[in-house]
């Protein structure tokens, strides 16, 4: 078969797709030049943002906001940095030390290299040499990326799990499943992109989206990044790693001074990256938004002009960040995985076929009416089934509930691998309660349920 | 392209997860090694899919993926389940077995 | 092979959206069904020699030949795994697998009644896996097989009802060996496939002849993808998981496993070694006589010193996987139809033996130490008397299937100039007729012990699935004629 | 097409066995009766299948042949000659008297006597099979599947060690049938060489099998062959098997079912083998002499009856396959009729021996002694069946082994004197036995021991008259037999005829003594 | 390889910086000792000592890995497949659909048992 396979995607292409025009050809400074600009970048972004947001939600919570350090304040999570800097280094002695110490590193670092793969603008001279505005791209960026990105999951895990006490471990596991949740969702909602752009690498995508936006064609796909792209970063509403209530501060509860600053960085360099990212794959990249791009004959999208745009683009999804974080209580952590697994994810791969047969349609030559022909009445046989399962669902559901609560147990506090207190209207294992028979309700749901999860594994 | 080195770093690998079968107590890095030696088998099958200039390879390791993915999946339900029968994940525990 | 994967999938879904009073009856159904429909498919598809699906699947003489066998001995097993008499109400299975044992979840599941089901998708898949194995045509179609009828398989080992520590460590050998040994195989694999430059058999045979100098990476690679098919087999010295797993899992689970793997595997291996490897026979056949002496001796050899039934029978079974090896050296036709025939009739044997086992219970479950098996014969010689002809027909005695299965592989072997193989052969089963009969003898001429185990009486299931068993080993023994002459007419490989 | 009389000849016993076990339990009576009546007419149609066995006719008579497995060219082919025709007999007019000498015996036994009776009937059909069987897979077949029964039988009833001796009875023989099984299927795979798969023995007698070939494959088949007849040294399991069944149990086993392996010697092994049987034959002599001279020794010190009566068939044995393994047309003739005497005699001696066993419940001889006072019947039987194990004219046994010896002289003088010395031996162990158990004073336990009632002389009696009238009258057999033997032993004359005379001539010569 | 050679130079720039300022701080913060500060913190109740190797991880996390991974596996296969989509043609998206069916087999199933509920 793969013989054959192989045949069929055509052996010469295999050596094409290895590189990406325009890249791999800088001479050392520049692009250790770029390294240092993109670094750069990130920190004064950092330090930018996190006033950036202190004001913004101090604003819509009619308060001041940093205003004492620099200019109108500006200056304050510089201050910040160096307080933290300052403070005393403590490794409790529970700790696993090495990995203890790591755990920052290796959360902070791959935050550093997303911003490599991604275009900042197009061709621009920098002291006569013509080079990209982006460090280096290659076939398969945006997996690289997400790559990248999931590696940072290791410090969250590790760190929680190096603390040696029990809040942490928590966090880091909760931090971690709620992070390759939403990765799922994230990556599920690109694949769209590529079925239009026909490419993995970054400027390609970019380039490929001269015409339209993918937001606007794309949009289903958009709405699912940008909900991932918030839990993927674990920010509000999402932010129950952090839930000071439930966890105090999640993985970090044992971390101090220039570590904890570390998760933090890591925190807002990952924020911007995701937006970068929103940015490339769906706002056109670095390129000029319409009413500018019609100007001069598309002046705007040359030389370093695009670097406001993106940065603008940028800016904007940012301020999106703090805006929810300003206006939106905390999701419950079920609530935040239902609406993972089971509304994103769902969602995503439905959306895949149907883009997916959509563009197949048209590439073999069908025209539109027929689509909009065929996809109505798919939707309205979707409907009408769904109605229906829906309403059997209930039934049967109805129906095995009944059946099992005979068998409902008594609650177990250990049942989760950890003692938790019974939930009101849950009966504790004492021989008391255990002759009572607890009333039949949809509280018992979830414990019957949960009493089967394990035999799927 | 000399796939040579590849083959080497591949047969390290490949060493070091069966001597980690063989030698690791432990249920779970024993299981890991078994994964490191799928990894070192994806290596090679992609080092020698350069070398015949033939995407076939490639594709086994894709392959060899979602079995390791799915061996995961088997084993770490296994490993789970034993653990929280017995408390422990060491394989000498497990020893009901003898002959 | 489409159905049974298609009903495997179906029989999921069932598990999620039926009810669970009506989960085991749709379940069975579905199964069986399943798998009558595929023993169908693959009689209207006899005489076929195609190679599909892009390649990688090779439908042949050996190929249905196996996969058929495997769907009747398949078919038999779903009766044993649908029996719920023996064990008050439940079957074999942890109604819950991962429930902790003792605990107070299974004790409530337990009183429910609740039937682990979960096993039909699990077997229907494994089914699939292997019919796959014996047909694929090239490395990864193989390895594919491999794994997707290994790790149903691994998990169904952990599931027993009784003695659930046992089983879940059954489970874990298994697992880590099977997975350390499908290890071997694809790095293996990838040796073979850097060597010929394809993955299919016909282009690596082809391959074999034309490219010199790199002899060494060949033989290394199919050295380490023996390894891999020799764990399935369970061939000397990759055995060490047979006892353990056939031991500690649930009975009927060792029944379709102890049956229908060594079929899969074997069909496959005749497939990689004849079909790719068959340019190299000379290298490869002096490994394999090794392995085959080997496993027959070590395998008779330590079963004599086996108290416990399941351990002894797990290593009865090492020791036929030797006597196939004896023909496998003979890469003819004849060897072909003798090992095809042979595997069908160990299949029988196999899965009734152990059915009887499942029947001879105590309080603690299945009575396998051989002493509680002391004066069977006098208190239901009925059972006693079929355990004892599946133990002769293991023995190969004249008259049941073991023997003429014997006969052909012997012969096969013989003609394919493995003399020493037969003769170590027929010295082994000497030995091994020993311990067999001393089992007959246990249970014929010894007093019943005291508190010995009561033998259940099995519902229509599992009596039927025994009885076949039975009338399998006879007729095979008395005229096996159309199932051999099937098997020659099937024994051609198409390249 | 004829009436298929041979398949008709095993098909009764078979279904002798099948009715037999089927009837219900506790009704032991009943099985016996239906056991008895079925040998009784198993023996009527042995008769009939003899009668019609013609002198001078073809080799093979009555033959028949349906393709049983086609793909290994294995068929149901049975036909008689002159060796299988006396065999047939001696199975078919033994099986009656050891079903009638189980009777009470039956009845000393704690458990239900059915399943004796039936597997009694199964092993009678089995070993007229291999008789008759002229397929060599047949022969096999029913070679190794003759073992399940009697396994059965002495694992069943019996003394205390009667597992341990089913046991070893079944290994032994186990391990000689596969290393049988390997050479059938080397003669099989040498036709297949040939080009024409068959395991028909016509067939493969027609082929050339290279020298080589045949030797291994000669050892092979006579290891079966030698456990089965107790050749020294593999005669181990024959005095613990004699010693712990049931004496009509073990009668019938050196009787009738041990005859197989000699059979499988001259009817087998011989010609489909003869260049080696020729190059093995000093060798088996020195084997078949030493047996003789063994056998007759360790009688001479036994203890026990039933051991004693148990080795004195090895010594027999080894008369039997020395006169085999002249391999000259007397020697071979007097082997066979051997075969017949010996049955008959050891068949007797064992029945007899049941009988004072069951009356004194001890097989030691030394709780013997002055029988013929309170049962004189007893004990001349047994003197009569003593004698003819000591060969005394004119007893069967006599005949034989004078062709035996003679043959053995012309050919090997010096095993020809060794197995003199035998028959020395012989007289010493059957006459001292007699002495200790019937003469002398009569110990006061044996005062009142029961004279032969009177199915133990309908069990006796055609036992004795067979014996002395072939004794006097061996002509008839001795024409049978020798018709059988001179087309066997001609594969053996092929590759160098041996200095013999007419075959007849000698057996004529023989007679006249 | 010269396309990820600069992603190189940004992870040592990166690892640089990180490893810089946690080693500057524990040298130039402050060090006082005191016990309480040094055990884990548990709202300052007495801590529970950990078993070696780290607490224990509730099975819940292990389904919720083991989900993810056959996801992530089903995004390796979706990604070329949707890079070469319209080179595929019919065959690649029917091929696509019946994957994407089989995954959803088993996570329907794990829906329907229960395996994703949190609480």
């Amino acid at each position: 078969m793969t013989t054959r396979l192989a045949d069929q995607l055509g052996r010469a292409e295999i050596q094409a797709v290895e590189q990406v025009e325009g890249f791999g050809a800088d001479p050392w400074w520049i692009i250790a030049l770029k390294c240092l600009g993109i670094f750069v970048l990130l920190l004064l972004m950092t330090l930018f943002v996190i006033v950036f947001e202190r004001k913004v939600v101090a604003r819509m919570q009619h308060r001041i906001g940093p205003n004492r350090v620099g200019p109108k304040g500006w200056l304050q999570s510089l201050a910040d940095g160096v307080k933290l800097m300052l403070k005393e280094d403590i490794v409790p002695k529970a700790a696993d030390r090495v990995v203890y110490i790591l755990a920052p590193i290796i959360s902070a670092v791959p935050a550093f290299l997303v911003f490599g793969l991604i275009p900042l603008g197009p061709e621009v001279s920098i002291f006569g040499e013509t080079t990209r505005l982006q460090l280096t791209d290659t076939p398969v960026a945006v997996l690289l990326i997400l790559a990248i990105a999931s590696s940072g999951v290791y410090g969250l895990m590790l760190a929680g799990w190096s603390s040696g006490s029990p809040y942490p471990l928590l966090g880091g596991l909760r931090s971690s499943a709620q992070v390759i949740s939403y990765e799922l969702a994230m990556s599920l909602s690109f694949v769209a992109v590529f079925l239009f752009a026909g490419t993995m690498s970054t400027s390609g995508i970019v380039e490929s989206q001269e015409r339209i936006w993918y937001a606007l064609i794309l949009a289903p796909s958009f709405v699912v990044y940008m909900v991932s792209m918030v839990g993927e970063t674990n920010r509000a509403p999402f932010d129950l790693p952090e839930a000071e209530g439930e966890l105090v501060a999640g993985f970090g509860t044992e971390y101090s001074s220039i570590k904890y600053a570390m998760f933090f960085l890591a925190e807002y360099i990952n924020m911007i990256n995701v937006s970068a990212l929103a940015t490339t794959l769906f706002l056109g990249g670095w390129r000029a938004p319409w009413p500018l791009s019609a100007i001069g004959d598309g002046m705007f999208n040359e030389g370093w002009w695009p670097l406001l745009w993106f940065l603008a683009k940028v800016l904007v999804l940012l301020f999106v960040f703090i805006w929810l974080r300003g206006t939106l209580p905390r999701f419950r952590y079920d609530q935040f995985m239902k609406l993972g697994w089971k509304v994103l994810i769902p969602f995503s791969l439905a959306w895949i076929v149907l883009v997916g047969g959509l563009r197949l349609a048209m590439n073999e030559g069908v025209t539109r009416q027929q689509i909009f022909l065929v996809v109505g009445i798919a939707l309205a046989v979707f409907m009408v089934i769904s109605f229906i399962s829906s309403w059997i669902g209930e039934r049967v559901r109805d129906d095995e509930e009944e059946s099992e609560d005979a068998a409902e147990k008594p609650f177990d506090p250990f049942a989760g691998g950890h003692p938790v207190p019974p939930l009101p209207g849950q009966q504790g294992s004492t021989p008391v309660a255990a002759t009572v028979g607890p009333p039949a309700g949809s509280d018992h749901t979830d414990e019957s349920d949960s009493s089967e999860e394990g035999t799927r594994a | 392209m000399n796939p040579t080195s590849y083959l080497v770093l591949a047969t390290i690998l490949f060493t070091l997860g069966s001597g980690g079968v063989l030698l690791r107590r432990n249920a779970l890095v024993a299981f890991m090694s078994v994964e490191l030696m799928l990894n070192a088998a994806n290596l090679a099958f992609v080092a020698f899919a350069r070398m015949h200039g033939a995407l076939d390879g490639q594709i086994v390791a894709f392959f060899v993926m979602i079995i390791a993915a799915a061996e995961v999946v088997i084993g770490l339900a296994i490993i789970v389940m034993i653990f929280r029968t017995r408390r422990s994940a060491s394989v000498d525990d497990a020893s009901l077995l003898k002959l | 092979m489409i159905i049974v994967f298609g009903a495997g999938v179906v029989g999921v879904l069932v598990e999620a959206f039926v009810p669970r009073r009506f989960r085991h009856a749709v379940q069975v159904i579905l199964a069986l069904a399943a798998l009558a429909a595929a023993f169908v498919q693959v009689v209207r598809l006899g005489g076929t020699e195609i190679i599909g699906a892009v390649g990688s699947v090779a439908i042949d003489g050996p190929a249905l030949f196996l996969q058929g066998t495997v769907l009747v001995l398949a078919f038999i097993s779903m009766f044993f795994f649908a029996e719920r008499r023996i064990e008050a109400g439940g079957n074999a299975f942890a109604p819950a697998a991962s429930s902790l044992p003792g605990s107070e979840e299974e004790r409530v599941l337990v009183q429910q009644r609740a039937l682990q089901t979960e096993i039909y998708p699990l077997s229907m898949l494994a089914v699939g896996g292997m019919m796959l194995f014996p047909a694929a045509n090239d490395l990864l179609a193989m390895f594919v097989a491999l794994e997707v009828l290994s790790l149903p398989l691994y998990i169904l080992c952990g599931m027993a009802r009784r003695r659930r520590l046992l089983s879940q460590e059954a489970a874990m050998k298994y697992f880590l060996l099977g997975a350390f040994a499908s290890g071997f195989f694809i790095f293996g694999a990838s040796f073979v496939y850097g060597f010929a430059g394809s993955l299919e058999f016909a282009e690596i045979d082809a391959a074999l002849g034309a490219r010199v100098g790199q002899e060494g990476l060949l033989l290394a690679g199919v050295g380490m993808m023996a390894v891999g098919l020799l764990f399935k087999i369970g061939a000397v010295p990759f055995h060490a998981w047979t006892p353990d797993v056939y031991q500690g899992a649930p009975t009927q689970v060792t029944a379709f496993m102890a049956a229908c793997t060594k079929l899969a595997a074997f069909g496959a291996m005749m497939r990689l070694f004849y079909v790719g490897l068959g340019g190299i026979r000379t290298d490869w056949q002096p490994m394999l006589w090794a392995v085959a002496i080997a496993t027959m001796v070590v395998g008779i050899v330590v079963a004599l010193s086996q108290t416990d039934i399941k351990r002894m029978l797990a290593y009865s079974s090492i020791a036929h996987g030797g006597f196939i090896l004896t023909a496998f050296v003979a890469v003819d036709e004849l060897a072909i139809a003798a090992i095809l025939f042979y595997l069908a009739a160990y299949g029988f044997v196999t899965l009734g033996a152990f059915a009887v086992v499942t029947l001879v219970r105590d309080a603690g479950g299945e009575a396998t130490h051989l002493s509680k098996w002391a004066g069977l014969g006098r208190r239901s010689p009925l059972l006693a008397a079929t355990f004892g002809l599946f133990l002769l027909a293991l023995a190969g005695i004249p008259l049941t299937s073991g023997f003429v299965g014997k006969l052909t592989v012997f012969t096969a072997a013989f003609q394919g100039g493995a003399m020493p193989l037969v003769i170590v052969g027929v010295l082994v089963s000497a030995v091994a007729a020993f311990f067999y009969v001393r089992v007959i003898v246990l249970m014929f001429f010894s007093d019943p012990a005291p508190e010995g185990p009561t033998v259940a009486v099995p519902s229509v299931w599992t009596t039927a699935g025994i009885a076949v068993g039975a009338v399998a080993t006879i007729v095979l023994g008395v005229l096996p004629g159309p199932l051999l002459d099937l098997a020659e007419q099937a024994a051609l490989f198409i390249r | 097409m004829t009436f298929p009389w041979l398949t008709t000849l095993i098909a009764v016993p078979a279904l002798g066995a099948v009715l037999t076990a089927l009837v219900p339990a506790g009704r032991g009576r009943l099985a016996k009766q239906s056991a008895l009546a079925f040998a009784l007419l198993t023996l009527g149609v042995a008769v009939a299948v003899i009668a019609q066995f013609e002198i001078g006719g073809d080799r093979y008579q009555l033959g028949e042949q349906y393709t049983w497995i086609d793909a290994l060219g294995i068929h149901w082919a049975l036909g008689i000659d002159g060796i299988g025709a006396a065999l047939v007999g001696l199975a078919a007019v033994a099986t009656p008297i050891v079903a009638l000498a189980m009777w009470p015996e039956a009845d000393a036994e704690r458990r239900d006597p059915k399943p004796f009776f039936a597997l009694l009937l199964a092993s009678e059909a089995l070993i007229l099979t291999a008789f008759l069987a002229k397929d060599l897979l047949l022969f096999y077949v029913v070679f190794e599947a003759m073992l399940i029964p009697l396994y059965f039988m002495i694992g069943m009833y019996g003394g205390p060690q009667r597992r341990y001796a089913a046991l070893k009875f079944l290994l032994y023989n186990i391990f000689g049938g596969l290393v049988m099984l390997a050479a059938v299927i080397g003669v099989y795979v040498q036709s297949i060489d040939a080009g024409a798969p068959s395991f028909l023995l016509m067939d493969l007698m027609a082929l050339d099998i290279s020298a080589n070939a045949q030797r291994w494959l000669f050892l092979g088949f006579m290891l079966a062959f030698a456990i089965k007849a107790p050749l020294w040294p593999f005669h181990t399991w024959l005095p613990d098997a004699a010693a712990e069944a049931t004496p009509s149990n073990a009668a019938f086993l050196s009787g009738v079912a041990d005859k197989v392996g000699t059979f499988g010697m001259i009817a087998l092994a011989v010609p489909l083998f003869p260049v080696a049987a020729q190059d093995f034959a000093p060798v088996i002599v020195v084997l078949a002499v030493v047996s003789i001279v063994y056998g007759a020794l360790l009688a001479i010190g036994q203890t026990d009856i039933k051991r004693l009566i148990g080795y004195v068939s090895i010594s027999h044995f080894g008369f039997i396959v020395l006169g085999i393994f002249v391999l000259t047309g007397r020697g071979a003739t007097g082997a066979t009729f051997y075969m017949v005497n010996h049955g008959l005699a050891t068949i007797a001696l064992f029945v007899i021996a049941g009988f004072m066993i069951a009356r004194r419940q001890s097989r030691m001889i030394a709780d013997y002694g002055g029988i013929q006072k309170p049962a004189p019947k007893l004990a001349g039987a047994f003197l009569i069946a003593g004698l003819s194990g000591l060969a005394l004219p004119p007893l069967a046994t006599f005949l034989s082994e004078f062709l035996v010896i003679a043959a053995t002289f012309e050919q090997y003088r010096a095993a020809g004197v060794i197995a003199t010395v035998g028959i020395v031996l012989a007289a010493l162990y059957v006459l001292w036995l007699y002495q200790r158990t019937m003469t002398g004073p009569v110990p006061e336990e044996n005062a009142g021991t029961r004279d032969l009632g009177r199915r133990e002389t309908m069990v006796v009696a055609p036992l004795l008259a067979l014996i002395l009238a072939i004794g006097v009258f061996p002509r008839t057999v001795v024409d049978v037999i020798d018709d059988g033997v001179a087309p066997t032993l001609a594969e053996v004359d092929v590759e160098s005829p041996p200095p013999v005379v007419s075959v007849t001539d000698l057996v004529v010569e023989g007679n006249d003594h | 390889m010269d396309l990820y050679a600069p992603m190189i130079g940004l992870i040592i720039l990166g690892a640089v910086f990180a490893v810089f300022s946690v080693v500057v701080s524990t040298v130039i913060g402050p060090k006082r000792y005191n016990r309480a500060r040094l055990d884990s913190y548990e709202c300052g109740i007495e801590p529970t000592p950990q078993p070696v190797g780290g607490g224990r991880i509730p099975i819940k996390y292990y389904l919720t890995a083991m989900t993810f991974i056959i996801f992530d596996i089903e995004i390796i296969f979706l990604y070329p497949w949707a890079v070469r989509f319209d080179h595929l043609g019919v065959f690649g998206f029917v091929a696509m659909v019946t994957f994407l069916f089989l995954i959803t087999v088993p996570f329907v199933y794990e829906w329907r048992r229960g395996g994703l509920e949190w609480d």
